[in-house]
């Protein structure tokens, strides 16, 4: 059982959702049970999985029996182990807000559901770059079910352009795996680690060809400035259960550009994204200010906190990555909070659903006032939740002399600034500023949603009690990016069958 | 009686069977036992699962019928392509007198009418463009013909006849 | 002397692709474009198989088998959009 | 011998392929027109089909049937082709060709492009299964 | 041969790109289904272009296409084939739930119906 | 230890009051006093120890690498702070009690208001340098709820915002300065600092460092010109303004000064910047208090000043300055407490705060008035009451100040000193003397215990400070000295120091500052013109909305919704990516030979060409759209058939009829033509050109590129280990088969998002859309011809003969389960076009979700077959089976995961064209009852 530890977390969802299909296409009581037991079981094996590369142990799983590079080969690190967990927790506590709210006003939330996390986890767990693409496409399609269940024009429309968009970019992707096998001969991120210093100079304009290209569709993943247009549109729209899981595929582009960059490409330095990086924080704390909803309004919140990410993500040292890696941890639960957060006024409030207007009192309201307050601490990144430490480690692992740490200083805490405006703003005329006495007539927030509403903050907090920990293990993750000796033995050498 | 009717039950048209056992091994390429046994096997298999597909399925009346038929089209086709190929190549489009045709229909099985049209149309010159609402006449274009009224009567006599006599529809 | 006729035929087939093209361009119906197509993929069987004898290799019979029924669905499809607006009713 | 029957098959099939095509450009009407796939596919197609089987049987020894496959599905399906085209054409002239047509035959019979079939006349609405 | 294969997928490339510019959702979809054409020409050819050698193994055969470059446009097919499949519905159901087929959605700032 | 309990008692405390609120209002305060009590008790525990200079610490890591520690230590100047915070906390706290009306939630506002005591306490308790600022923005989190407390008012939720945003943006510059300095020093522990001073002045970042905290600070404290949110603040209930906005939050930027003070109190910029800041603020705050005629105001604004004061004297750079500093906070904190709770009296007794409306008003609430008095009095420095005693010290330490020369500095606190005392006067004069004045129908008396009973414990303060001062020595003696890291002769304290200068400049201020109130009318008009021109809060907002525009704008034009606009803007960024990554290398020649050139591709090419051309040229003509699209699809697969790919071929051209069905069923969904005319975007056209070209060059480079490549291995293997000789094949099933299970995965996605899709438009605008819809074109009144419906029925057996054969062959020949798939699928599909929807789908057995959900446990299971085994997932095995009869059949499981393939993609594809097919029946198309027409067709009667 140990031995296939880092293929179940793939095969868990993807079976689950197929007895759902075949079984139960009508039978929501079916569908949740199974939807639960294999989030249960997701839990365990990501734990599983996480224990056992505790020590900087390198798990590679070939596919078939095949050596890399000719088979596929999945790799659990430090870091993919993380993330792993990190899905599953999300997958496990979103799923609470969905029997609430979700699953019944559409077909196969459920399955589709599942799906979506099994795209996930493929996407963080494989080696291969090709494989990546589908398991990209697994996460896209499933994301693009999630996104326009419950239906509605501006959803559809929305969705249909971030379709567009998406549809575009797996073309680029593809473009780019082309030009780096035709440059390489390989699919395998550790191979091409292997192979880059010995491609001829003549050729290298090929491969770096692709790998640019491969590096902005990620980028456009992540929703790095210029290419963050897509996402407060389409999340600002998607059910909230969908947009809070989807706070963790904009990190998928950032887990693959890290993995893409800094091990296949061999210690290729981001340090030139970080200009992007400002841009992007800044972009994303205008539009908190900007936003007409709460739920765009948490959409551009996902981008100030990709903006933070990618600050980190540019340095080249393990302290930055590794506080950027913490902060992605954080941004997650912080965006998945506020979105969730979205959602449930959407769900109280009858006339102005999540419009940043004030408007009739409504059940709840405090309840949601709370969590929204605290939300908002999370994503400006205050004490006493996880955002702060992110925010403290990355500022001190970051130089301030010469002029591109100082710069990130400045926009740093300049984000910061606007988006604690911002959100001040937001907050208080929502939830503030309402009258009459409608909270006694309307029907207040679901249970299941306000639950996992608070055990996204309880992780925003917890993470910060344990960021001693956590902040070591992702600085280590972090070396083992930016030494990917071990990473390109493991997957070369002699693995576990072979 | 009784075995005839089991095995009926089973192979309710031998000939669509053996026609797939037959295109099985062709397309194998391969005439050995196993293939033939494996040809056989879906033979039997296929109709029985797409049987809903094929409600009353017609039986071939005259196999002999059949044949000639066959070998007359394929003749007519041969003759025909020749000629249209003249028409198209020497003579001025202008001057093709392209009619269309009502050809009355004695036929009532729809697969029998398939069949007729069919041949119409994969004679060269004639092509069947539609049927009756009641299914009672055919729509023939005409490339080119002189008389149209014989060119009607040569397609009753020398194809719908015969496809009768398969179909055993000649008391219809 | 078949590699000849072999060359001839695929010649001529190519030919009668152009001129299926060029159908296919002008029109003037829409039913014309159709059956320009239809008639393009029989030259395109032809070619296939002509091909196969040049190089003398079978690889490519279910190429010529799968153009021989898809073009048939293409346009079936095609003239029942016309007749009928919803293809599958 | 086995070489010339077979170069004569391809050449065969070349030329009526190629009538056949350039009918499609030659011919002025549409109808006309509809003629011309039927010749590609019959002797076009037939004779390459033919030149092909004989090739690989007596040429390179492989006897190979499948080629007849091929034709089995052109003879199929290349007439219902030929209808759906031409109900189509009638279908967009209707309002110039139509009377212009002869007619079926039986009183108030028309033919199925423009006429419902006897069934579903009368029935506006019809009942679901 | 190179040069046709290139002129192709540039082609097929800049209709597609042009296609998706478009302000209503059908040349889009035409557009993405030419896109896809030349994505899955550009992955092909990365395995060289090889004539009259396909890659079934047989004895005594030594040369053959790259099969690599050939599974993965496989697989590309195939998904772009759903992913076309899911637009095509997803741009229906859009146009019947807006009312209009159009590609282009209020800016993100403009308020619109709330959608529960 | 007890640190930390003194410290978490409140903050953790803090959930009590709401679940005691309950049960009452009375247990809801003994909740609230609990945490406090204990703590105090717990603090003066210490006292003796803190008194004799030893320090209590606790430290416990947190995160190690960043320096940020959980310690917290206390020392005289914590202790100082801890106890005034502890102390007036419990008096707010019973105040409170008494202050908050029946109907408001007591228990949500202790629990914020034991937050805010806690993170107080942090704040002052912290001895790292990253804990620290963690306090400080928590008690701008509290104080931000505090003052928004009454939500329904628009001034307390904009001066909630005001405060937040303020004091926020100060706690991020301080954030930055203290890592800075920690960094600079090599320590992140408070206590460390001052014995690296001059390590951390010799830095070239000490003066960045200085700026940044001093700006936390006196944003913190309201210094000029950051003072303008805390009179904003006063929209919070009265118990707040008096613990936070006068008793201690404000003080933090004053503790922050002290603390630092071993550190840059004595360099010159700190001097000037401190100093000048802070006698800057003391004097505008007096003479904007003077002209306020709002109680709360009024008080507001003479804190400004009196903050500005202290932050003068810990400007100075003397160690007696910085007592007298603690001195003023000592005292100051007692006075303007006690006059906030005051005025909160006055409020509620009567509901105004308003001087102009209110007056005489000792006739009707004698103790209010008594205990305003004094306080009152107090804060003008009249002796013998404690304020006289700080000023007397504070004019002392401005007298001997070597700043601003000793003069001119000593004419602005005159100055400062003179205003303070006419505002003084003026609030117990027009309030509670001369002729009463009241609102109608209110009858205002002396309010019950728990509002007097806190004013007076600290009025009974200040008189008692006032006359023995000396009580406070031993405490104020141990914040200074903490604070200046040593042991100075500390001023006298005594209730009178004699005759002198300090003496004569209160005596003046008291003539003075009485003649002003009683000319009061004459002067308010003329001052009020030119103090006030500056509307602090208005031009926050203003710059905001200034801001919030500029964002919409912005966001406006950049989140525009138009999808050509993004495109465009993601082939630009690919075009510069390539660009870059392509100049990464160098001097690349074509390595391999052209392949030769034949006609036919010519002709093809030439063929694919012009229909990609009338595809853009004829987009709006959507049929011939199609049809063309269909073209270049064919000239597609001809080139992977040319190419040596006959299974790409395969499987392009059966996708491709596939999506022409899709297509020509959206049609019907869509207009038949764009509905606007087409503009031909120039841009986009420039744009498509340039990355066509360039993708083009790159595909003809990689054509001629020599490079290493996987192929040997796959075609070495694919017969011995794979078991099949179309090695494509092998690479697909086995190889990468998890590639492929992915991608079945996609497209069993696709179908039930699809099937979701279509379902949910039977209901909502979807449904009243579609109903509303109608095909525009005239339909042929026949269904399914006859012809037609019986070829489908011929063709199918035969059909599924050839998707058998395709599917068996796959793993050695061109075929296998995907394409075998998509030709049963076009079977079906055949069947459905020709005898329509209920009938066709009638007559197949199962559920298409039922292919899909099968077909996906096969191909798992197969793969995981080999798990059981104990190898990996889709480990294949392969080998011969000799059957009796018929000899040796090759098999390898690789089928079984192939049959899962063949399975999941059939019914991923049928259920999508069946749904998109079902939903026709909504728009006026219902199932027709005959597979054919005629269903039974007439013979001719002329001929029959
Ligand atoms: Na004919
Ligand atoms: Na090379």
């Amino acid at each position: 059982m140990n031995a296939h530890l880092p293929i179940l977390p793939v095969l868990i969802p993807v079976l689950s959702a197929a007895v759902m299909v075949a079984l139960s296409r009508q039978d929501l009581v079916l569908a949740r049970v199974l939807s639960f037991i294999a989030a249960a079981a997701q839990l365990v094996v990501a734990s599983l999985l996480f224990a056992a590369v505790g020590e900087g142990e390198v798990l590679v799983y070939r596919l078939g029996d095949w050596p890399a590079p000719y088979g596929i080969a999945l790799v659990a690190d430090r870091l993919s182990a993380a993330m792993v967990l990190l899905t599953a927790a999300l997958g496990a506590v979103l799923l609470l807000h969905a029997v609430c709210a979700w699953d019944r006003r559409g077909r196969h939330f459920h399955p589709l559901f599942q799906f979506q996390l099994m795209g996930i986890y493929g996407a963080f767990l494989t080696g291969d770059f090709f494989n990546l693409f589908v398991f990209f496409e697994v996460m896209l399609i499933a994301s693009y079910g999630l996104m326009v269940h419950g239906g509605g024009a501006a959803r559809l429309t929305n969705a249909l352009q971030y379709m567009v968009v998406n549809l575009i970019a797996s073309s680029l992707f593809l473009f780019a795996v082309a030009l780096i096998y035709n440059a390489a001969g390989t699919l395998n991120f550790a191979d091409l680690a292997q192979r880059v210093p010995t491609i001829p100079s003549s050729d290298r304009g090929i491969l770096m060809a692709g790998g640019a290209l491969l590096c902005v569709v990620f980028l456009l993943k992540a929703a790095v400035v210029p290419l963050q247009f897509w996402l407060p549109g389409a999340y600002g729209h998607a059910p909230g259960v969908a947009a809070a899981l989807f706070a963790l595929l904009s990190k998928v582009g950032a887990y693959a550009l890290l993995r893409f960059a800094l091990v296949g490409l061999g210690g290729a330095s981001l340090a030139a994204l970080e200009p992007l990086a400002w841009l992007t924080l800044l972009a994303g704390a205008l539009g908190v200010l900007a936003a007409p909803t709460l739920g765009v309004l948490a959409g551009f919140a996902s981008i100030a906190s990709i903006g933070v990410l990618f600050v980190g993500l540019a340095g080249a040292d393990a302290a930055r990555l590794g506080a950027g890696l913490y902060y992605l941890v954080h941004s997650t639960l912080a965006g998945a909070a506020l979105f969730v957060l979205a959602d449930l006024v959407r769900s109280v409030r009858r006339e102005e659903g999540d419009a940043v207007l004030g408007g009739q009192d409504f059940a709840g309201r405090a309840l949601l006032g709370g969590g929204f307050f605290l939300a908002a601490i999370a994503a400006v990144g205050l004490p006493p939740l996880s955002g702060f430490i992110g925010k403290l480690a990355l500022l001190r692992s970051i130089p301030v002399e010469g002029g591109a740490g100082a710069a990130s200083w400045v926009f740093v805490l300049v984000a910061s600034f606007l988006l604690l405006l911002g959100l001040s703003r937001a907050g208080s005329r929502v939830f503030w500023k309402t009258q009459g006495d409608g909270g006694q007539a309307s029907h207040g927030p679901a249970a299941g949603g306000v639950a996992a509403l608070a055990l996204l903050l309880a992780g925003t907090l917890v993470w910060a009690l344990v960021a001693g920990p956590a902040l070591a293990y992702f600085t280590q993750a972090a070396q083992a990016l930016l030494e990917p000796g071990a990473y390109v033995q493991a997957v070369m050498g002699a693995g576990v069958y072979r | 009686m009784r075995m005839r009717s089991r095995w009926r039950r089973w192979v309710p048209h031998p000939a669509v069977s053996l026609a797939l056992t037959l295109v099985w091994v062709a397309l194998q390429n391969d005439f050995s036992a196993g293939q033939w046994l494996m040809g056989v096997i879906l033979g039997v298999v296929v109709p029985l699962l797409l049987r809903p597909f094929w409600p009353d399925l017609p039986q071939v009346h005259s196999w002999r019928t059949a044949i000639v038929y066959a070998a007359i089209v394929l003749w007519d086709i041969v003759k025909a392509n020749v000629q249209v190929a003249g028409w198209i190549l020497l003579r001025r489009p202008e001057t093709l007198r392209s009619t269309w045709l009502v050809v009355p229909l004695r036929l009532h099985r729809p697969e029998a009418i398939t069949l007729l049209a069919g041949t119409i149309t994969m004679t060269p010159g004639t092509v069947s463009c539609d049927l009756a609402a009641d299914g009672s006449a055919l729509l023939v274009h005409c490339l080119h013909t002189e008389d149209a009224a014989a060119t009607v009567a040569g397609i009753k006599s020398r194809y719908e006849a015969r496809v009768m006599k398969i179909f055993g529809e000649g008391d219809a | 002397m078949i590699e000849w006729a072999a060359l001839v035929a695929l010649a001529a087939f190519g030919v009668g692709v152009l001129l299926c093209a060029w159908r296919l361009w002008r029109g003037p119906d829409l039913v014309d474009r159709a059956m320009a197509l239809d008639t393009l993929m029989v030259n395109v069987i032809a070619l296939i198989v002509t091909w196969g004898i040049w190089q003398g290799s079978s690889v490519l019979f279910e190429a010529a088998l799968f153009f021989a029924m898809i073009g048939f669905v293409s346009t079936v499809a095609f003239c029942r959009y016309v007749l009928r607006g919803l293809i599958i009713e | 011998m086995a070489d010339m029957l077979i170069a004569a098959l391809l050449l065969v099939g070349a030329f009526f392929g190629l009538v056949g095509s350039w009918g499609l450009v030659r011919l002025p009407q549409t109808m006309q027109r509809l003629h011309a796939p039927t010749k590609a596919t019959t002797l076009g197609v037939g004779g390459v089909l033919l030149a092909s089987i004989a090739y690989f049987g007596w040429v390179r020894g492989e006897w190979s049937v499948h080629e007849l496959l091929i034709t089995l599905f052109l003879f199929l399906t290349a007439p219902v082709s030929a209808l759906m085209l031409a109900r189509a054409w009638l279908h967009r002239e209707r309002e110039r060709v139509r009377a212009t047509l002869p007619r079926p035959g039986a009183p108030g019979v028309d033919w199925g492009t423009f006429q419902p079939p006897p069934e579903e006349s009368g029935s506006g609405a019809e009942p679901r299964r | 041969m190179e040069i046709l294969f290139a002129v192709l997928i540039a082609a097929l490339t800049a209709a597609g790109i042009y296609l998706c510019c478009l302000r209503q959702v059908f040349p889009v979809v035409l557009g993405l289904s030419l896109l896809s054409y030349a994505t899955n020409l550009f992955v092909f050819v990365a395995g060289r272009l090889t004539v009259g050698a396909p890659p079934v193994w047989a004895e005594g055969v030594t040369r053959f296409a790259d099969p690599l470059p050939q599974a993965l446009v496989l697989t590309a097919i195939v998904i772009s084939f759903g992913m076309t499949a899911l637009l095509v519905v997803l741009a229906i159901r859009a146009r019947f739930e807006s009312g209009a087929e159009r590609s282009d959605v209020p800016a993100v700032t403009d308020r619109v119906e709330v959608e529960r | 230890m007890s640190a930390s309990a003194i410290v978490a008692l409140p903050l953790l405390g803090a959930i009590l009051p709401p679940l005691f609120a309950r049960a009452g209002r009375t247990p809801a305060l003994l909740a609230a006093l609990a945490p406090s009590v204990i703590a105090l008790v717990l603090l003066w525990g210490q006292a003796a120890a803190v008194f004799s200079g030893v320090s209590e610490e606790v430290r416990v890591p947190w995160v190690p690498a960043l320096g940020l520690e959980w310690a917290l230590r206390i020392d005289g100047l914590g202790f100082f702070f801890a106890s005034l915070i502890l102390a007036i906390g419990i008096l707010i706290f019973i105040y409170s009690r008494g202050y908050l009306a029946g109907n408001e939630p007591i228990g949500t506002f202790y629990a914020y208001l034991l937050l805010f005591q806690g993170a107080m306490l942090g704040v002052v308790l912290a001895d790292n340098l990253l804990l620290l600022p963690v306090f400080w923005e928590l008690t701008s989190l509290s104080s931000f709820l505090l003052i928004g407390f009454w939500r329904h008012l628009p001034d307390g939720r904009r001066g909630a915002r005001l405060a937040l945003a303020i004091t926020g943006a100060g706690g991020l510059a301080l954030l930055a300065g203290l890592i800075l300095l920690g960094e600079v020093a090599g320590t992140y522990r408070l206590s460390e600092l001052a014995a690296r001073q001059e390590l951390i002045l010799a830095s070239p970042l000490a003066p960045a460092i200085l700026a940044l905290i001093l700006l936390g600070a006196f944003t913190k404290s309201a210094q000029f010109p950051f003072h303008f949110w805390l009179p904003h603040a006063m929209a919070a209930p009265t118990p707040v303004s008096a613990y936070l906005h006068s008793a201690t939050m404000v003080k933090a930027g004053l503790y922050l000064l002290a603390r630092l003070w071993p550190v840059f109190g004595q360099t010159d910029a700190w001097v000037a910047w401190v100093t000048g800041i802070g006698a800057a603020t003391m004097l505008l705050g007096a003479t904007i208090a003077l002209f306020k005629d709002d109680l709360k105001a009024l008080l507001a604004y003479s804190t400004v000043s009196h903050l500005g004061l202290v932050t003068m004297l810990l400007g100075l750079g003397t160690p007696t300055a910085v007592f007298a500093a603690m001195l003023h906070v000592l005292m100051h904190a007692t006075f303007k407490a006690a006059l906030f709770m005051n005025t909160g009296i006055v409020d509620h007794e009567t509901g105004l705060r308003d001087l102009r409306r209110l007056s005489g008003l000792a006739k009707v609430m004698p103790l209010t008035a008594g205990l305003g008095t004094l306080a009152a009095l107090s804060m003008a420095g009249v002796p013998p009451l404690n304020g006289f005693v700080s000023k007397e010290a504070m004019l002392a330490e401005v007298l001997a100040a070597r700043w601003g020369g000793g003069w001119p500095l000593w004419g602005l606190v005159a100055l400062a000193a003179i205003l303070s005392a006419a505002y003084a006067f003026r609030y117990f004069s027009a309030l509670f003397f001369g002729p009463l004045r009241l609102p109608e129908g209110r009858l205002p008396h002396d309010p019950p215990a728990p509002l007097w009973g806190p004013p007076l414990v600290l009025v009974v303060a200040v008189v008692v400070l006032g006359l023995w001062p000396g009580v406070a020595e031993p405490l104020l003696a141990a914040a200074s000295a903490a604070a200046v890291g040593a042991h100075a002769p500390w001023p006298e304290l005594a209730p009178w120091h004699g005759f002198g200068a300090p003496l004569v400049v209160s005596a003046v201020a008291f003539v003075i500052g009485a003649a002003m109130v009683w000319h009061y009318r004459a002067l308010s008009g003329r001052v009020l013109a030119w103090a006030l021109p500056f509307d602090g809060r208005r031009a926050f907002f203003s710059a905001q909305e200034w801001l919030v525009r500029g964002a919409h704008r912005l966001i406006a034009r950049v989140h525009s919704g138009v999808l050509g606009r993004y495109v465009l803007l993601l082939a630009v960024v690919s075009l510069v990516a390539l660009a870059l990554g392509w100049g990464m290398g160098e001097g690349w020649r074509p390595q391999r030979a052209p392949t030769p050139m034949n006609g036919l591709s010519l002709i093809f090419a030439g063929v694919g060409l012009a229909a990609i051309g009338l595809v853009v040229r004829w987009h709006h003509e959507r049929l011939r759209a199609v049809l063309l699209t269909g073209a270049v699809g064919l000239v597609v697969s001809l080139a992977f058939l040319h190419a040596s790919a006959p299974d790409l071929a395969l499987t392009q051209i059966s996708v491709e009829a596939v999506t022409t069905v899709l297509l020509l069923l959206m049609l019907f969904f869509l207009p038949q033509h764009d509905a606007e005319p087409v503009a031909k975007p120039r841009g986009a056209a420039a744009v498509s050109i340039l990355i066509g070209t360039a993708v083009g060059l790159l595909a003809w480079v990689m054509m001629r590129n020599d490079g290493p490549t996987l192929a040997d291995y796959f075609w070495s293997r694919s017969v011995s280990e794979g078991g099949g000789s179309n090695v494509v094949n092998v690479i697909l099933v086995d190889f990468r088969g998890y590639d492929t299970f992915g991608e079945i995965t996609v497209l069993g996605i696709a179908a039930l998002v699809i099937y979701a899709l279509l379902q949910g438009m039977q209901e909502g605008a979807a449904r009243g859309h579609l109903h509303a819809w109608r095909f525009p074109f005239t339909l042929s009144p026949t269904r399914h011809p006859l012809p037609f419906a019986v070829t489908a029925r011929v063709m199918l057996p035969f059909l599924l003969m050839a998707v058998f054969y395709i599917f068996f062959r796959g793993h050695n020949a061109p075929g296998g389960g995907f394409i075998a798939a998509l030709l049963l699928a076009l079977a079906f599909l055949i069947q459905y076009m020709a005898s329509g929807l209920s009938w066709t789908m009638h007559r197949m057995r199962l559920d298409a979700h039922v292919w899909i959900g099968t077909g996906l446990l096969v191909a798992g299971a197969t793969g995981m077959a080999a798990m059981g085994l104990g190898a990996p997932f889709l480990r294949s095995a392969h080998g011969e089976v000799h059957v009796p009869g018929i000899g040796p059949v090759p098999l390898a499981s690789a089928m079984g995961f192939d049959l899962g393939v063949l399975l999941t993609v059939f019914g991923a594809v049928t259920l999508a064209l069946v749904q998109l097919a079902h939903l026709g029946q909504l728009v006026g198309f219902p199932p027709g009852r005959t597979p054919m027409d005629p269903a039974r067709p007439k013979p001719s009667e002329k001929e029959g």
